[in-house]
């Protein structure tokens, strides 16, 4: 993990709410493993004395840019998305554990995201497509207007939309559409809001996957016990979402 | 220009340290800057066995300030000594053990076994923590209890014993008094004010315990006061805090009477925070005319002439 | 939308009031917007001859907030409804008279004299004001003395009365359960945490009377707390304050239990706050799912289930 | 006194730490009379939760602008400085009592200013100078470095200029050049630290004259009694800087 004053590059709305930045700087020639976030400062002074966390959506080493989607939120988020080209932003990372993409053997991987947890499964796809793994991506959106990188996924592997209200996609959740399509896989990577999380992980609880979760953090990096999560197995009883996580293998940490 | 402080068990390279449950036990921090340029540590509050600490979410922004309900959370002190103690032991900085319990016997029990490791150089007893229903905040807001849990402490450490005051208290100077007849060697200054945020959304309050522990910036005037209210009422050595996030602020502290600062809060903001602290506090110690730390504590008192013990 | 509130005395077009010295006797506001638009205007604190405060300075700035320690300057309760009055008495608005004083003789004097106003609506008896040797606070932090000022007002007020209090208490509780004993008709709180800063340059606290009041957003997480806390414990109305800057802050006051809101300190930062708040305040309201302001009072505790009269 | 948003046209260092602001607004159409003051809004969020007060340094009222000089002091002076041109500023004005221009009957002026405090006696001097009154500037200042206005006052007057060190001007303080010089005149009007107005107003004890004093301010518009200054004389005993000054008679306030 590095600290480093990241150059904005580019700004975009790229959806409702959601902004697409990306930043020029050093970090980009870490080994950044999907999942993985930058926890970023927020303004000036001491109106935001907790950084915020967002997940890495897409690294260009030869370029040495790194790219985030978020939404806006909060103040935090609002103000992160008033940031120019040019600007600088103070970013941590690469924080946390992400997907061990390069670990895993496997043939055929199911990516199943919700909303804002999208952005960190496209960065994932590439990964796994450049290693020639077969990929399936399930997205799900409120509806139309929140869809994102529809498109790219698209190059990346098969790829299922489902919309609550049905403007775009299928009307549904994810979880109508694995239910459905009955996918075959080895690995299943899921990222997303908890009742998406709780949601998938049960449906595909006899399978092998992953799981990315968040919560309200201090430090980041493992220091103030904020975003602990219950592990049962683990010596201590939990995890910290900021050091052990973000991603978790599904079976091993209880969700909220 | 010479930051050095001693304190009663703490040979101070300079008066910055990191405030209890702000840092961990040392290590991430490790991994940015070396510890050693630190004055002192003080770790994560250590309790008889290991707490789970409150469910999540366990922290939220406030305006220049934070909650936090982490609720102790720690592996307890055998664990402590075993597992992260060691570690600490490569530097060359004093560490200083954040003790809790929800009685006085663990409170003993806590002191005795972790003041007997090399590398606590002192304990800090923590009768102020609000997020805890068993949290020992009870002794922290009545002075018997205050006195009474300070002088069992005192019997069984073997290192100097500084007394964690809560700032939610009527008047502060009544149990700085009480832990000071209960033999303390310091007292250590402020712990985190009780507050609550509400979640519009959800319509409750946002922390999984309701009430959280407000620190940052936001709370410094009041812990300023309360370190000068105190320096006037006793000659025991003050560690001072609550939302320094800058050498000035530091400097302000010391006026004010603390003989060490630490930095809680702002470590989160910055994780670098401290080191860059140290490096910038001799420039401002002689901007304003102070040829060393020792030369700047409790000089805010100087023109002084009214007794504040009471506000 | 309906955003009438009801409270003992004061019929309220919605539920904002500036908080006491905040606004001073409305003449300055009225020059900038409608003060009908209020729903209610609390004024400068009145005690029984004239007062000429504190030195200066008398206000320094701090993260998110301020330290205040004007004194209760005020020109006596006889000039106040001389010359003061007769200009509110052009409004709709019901105006509540902040009353303080150093005895019981002052406080039955300054409230019996200015309840009988017809303007007068309501009486906020401010046991809690931190900046006066003799300014009451004494009556704040002590339950007896809270119930026996608060029955001593009771009885000579024409008007309903709602005790201000002090939020530098071990346990706002007791101090809230006197006075409802004493008979209060409502409760109206915080009043400003003491605090201080001290002058880096000056080597002395910045304030001439050295401690002040700290108001301001940083303040709002404790306010939040003592308003949720009182509301599980009584019934009585609660006026809420402390930090208010937007009509989501407003809502998160409303939710934590109070009925009416003051906006004290965010006056200075920008002057039309009162009236923009009310203009925002039905889109806030109803982004949230409330159709009213009585529809969210004390909503927060829904999913409440545990009793916090104590942190 | 309007509330606007004045859009920044020109932002200058003009001495040491020292920053030339001109703003654009419908403000500068109003009756603004030397002395008054801006109370101005600095940063976003809650960082600053007091205005700061700056005094008017000069208006064009057929460009529509406003000047403003202010000192690098603290933190709200320098979040002042980094605003742009472009940028808009939040400012109440004109706020206070200025001196009276129009009123008095005069020949000779003697305007006698120290440090930050000269801005304002700079608009001044234009006024009197336009209605053909005889000037005479008397500046105090640390050292050369802080020196501005030099040759604009010159064009309006008799310029004396002193400096505590002597590397501009005459060694020593404005006092000593009073002194030296026995000026003649009708009316003083000084500005500057409250130790040189002591000095100043003690010096010209026998003459008519005004001063203008500062004060930490809360409000700036007369409501929260943060500003007085004793005022023995007056029915209440006191006076609002903000609101009954900053201008006052020199015989009508008691300095601290
Ligand atoms: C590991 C991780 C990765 C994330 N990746 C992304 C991403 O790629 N894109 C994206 O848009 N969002 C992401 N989030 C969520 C993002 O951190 C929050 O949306 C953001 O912090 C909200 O800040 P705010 O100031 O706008 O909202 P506010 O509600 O005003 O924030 C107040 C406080 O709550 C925290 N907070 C609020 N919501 C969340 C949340 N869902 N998770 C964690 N903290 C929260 C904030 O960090 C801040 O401390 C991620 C969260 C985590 C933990
Ligand atoms: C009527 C009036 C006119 C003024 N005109 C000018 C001017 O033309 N140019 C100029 O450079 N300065 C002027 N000042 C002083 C200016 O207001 C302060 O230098 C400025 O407020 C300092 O803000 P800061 O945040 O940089 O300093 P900080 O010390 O960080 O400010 C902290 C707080 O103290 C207040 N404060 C600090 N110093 C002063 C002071 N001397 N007077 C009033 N409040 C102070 C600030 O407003 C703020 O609330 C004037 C002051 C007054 C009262
Ligand atoms: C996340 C967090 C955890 C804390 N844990 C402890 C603790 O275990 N023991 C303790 O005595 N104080 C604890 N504190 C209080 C701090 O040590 C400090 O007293 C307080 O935060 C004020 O300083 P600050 O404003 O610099 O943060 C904690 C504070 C925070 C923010
Ligand atoms: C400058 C100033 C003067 C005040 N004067 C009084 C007063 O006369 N009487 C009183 O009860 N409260 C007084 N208060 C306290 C406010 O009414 C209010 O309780 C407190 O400031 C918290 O609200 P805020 O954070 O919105 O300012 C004063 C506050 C300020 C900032
Ligand atoms: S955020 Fe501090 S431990 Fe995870
Ligand atoms: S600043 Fe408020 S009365 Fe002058």
């Amino acid at each position: 993990m590095i600290h480093e004053q990241l150059q904005i590059i580019s700004r975009k709305t790229i959806a409702k709410d959601t902004v697409e930045m990306t930043f020029h700087g050093k970090m980009a020639q870490e080994d950044i493993l999907p999942g993985q976030f930058l926890h970023l400062l927020v303004g000036e002074g001491s109106n935001h004395m907790l950084r915020r966390p967002i997940s890495i959506a897409g690294v260009d080493k030869q370029e040495s840019t790194i790219t985030i989607l978020f939404k806006l939120l909060g103040e935090g988020t609002n103000t992160l998305a008033k940031a120019k080209p040019g600007d600088q932003l103070d970013a941590l990372g690469p924080c946390g554990q992400g997907y061990p993409v390069d670990e895993l053997q496997m043939k055929h991987a199911l990516l199943v995201g919700g909303g804002i947890g999208v952005p960190p499964l496209y960065y994932l796809a590439q990964r796994l497509h450049e290693k020639g793994i077969q990929v399936t991506i399930v997205a799900g959106f409120q509806n139309k207007e929140q869809v994102f990188y529809e498109e790219a996924f698209r190059e990346l592997g098969n790829y299922y939309l489902a919309t609550d209200d049905g403007s775009a996609g299928e009307k549904g959740f994810v979880t109508d559409i694995i239910k459905k399509e009955g996918f075959d896989f080895d690995q299943f990577f899921t990222c997303g809001p908890t009742g998406m999380l709780k949601a998938v992980s049960t449906q595909l609880e006899d399978e092998e996957g992953f799981i990315s979760i968040e919560q309200r953090m201090g430090c980041g990096i493992g220091a103030c016990f904020a975003c602990v999560v219950p592990a049962p197995d683990s010596e201590s009883g939990y995890k910290k979402i900021c050091k052990d996580g973000p991603v978790f293998r599904a079976k091993e940490v209880v969700l909220a | 220009m010479n930051l050095n402080v001693k304190l009663p068990g703490l040979d101070m390279k300079n008066p910055i340290l990191p405030a209890s449950g702000c840092f961990g036990f040392g290590k991430e921090y490790a991994g940015l800057y070396d510890l050693n340029l630190l004055g002192a540590i003080t770790i994560k509050a250590a309790t008889g066995s290991a707490r789970y600490g409150n469910g999540t979410p366990r922290v939220a922004e406030t305006s220049a300030g934070m909650l936090n309900a982490i609720g102790l959370q720690n592996p307890g002190v055998d664990q402590i000594i075993e597992n992260e103690l060691p570690f600490l032991a490569g530097y060359d900085t004093p560490i200083i053990a954040n003790v809790a319990g929800s009685t006085v016997e663990e409170y003993v029990e806590v002191a005795r076994k972790i003041s007997k490791h090399p590398v606590i150089k002192a304990i800090e007893l923590n009768i102020s923590c609000p997020n805890v229903k068993e949290g020992g905040v009870q002794f922290g807001t009545d002075p018997e209890l205050a006195k009474m849990v300070t002088a069992a402490v005192k019997e069984v450490s073997d290192v100097p014993v500084y007394v964690k005051l809560s700032p939610n208290v009527t008047d502060i100077t009544v149990i700085a008094r009480a832990v000071e007849e209960g033999g303390a060697d310091g007292l250590s200054l402020i712990n985190t004010l009780t507050g609550m945020q509400i979640n519009l959304a959800g319509r409750k309050p946002l922390l999984a315990n309701k009430i959280g522990g407000l620190s940052g910036p936001a709370v410094k005037p009041v812990a300023i006061r309360m370190v000068y209210q105190i320096r006037q009422m006793t000659n025991l050595p003050i560690i001072g805090m609550g939302g320094v996030t800058t050498a000035e602020d530091v400097l302000e502290f010391l006026l004010a009477g603390a003989s060490a600062v630490a930095v809680g809060t702002a470590n989160f903001q910055h994780p670098f925070v401290c080191s860059e602290i140290i490096q910038n506090l001799p420039d401002v110690l002689s901007k304003y005319g102070f040829s060393s730390v020792e030369d700047a504590i409790g000089k805010g008192h100087e023109h002084a002439d009214t007794n504040l013990s009471r506000a």
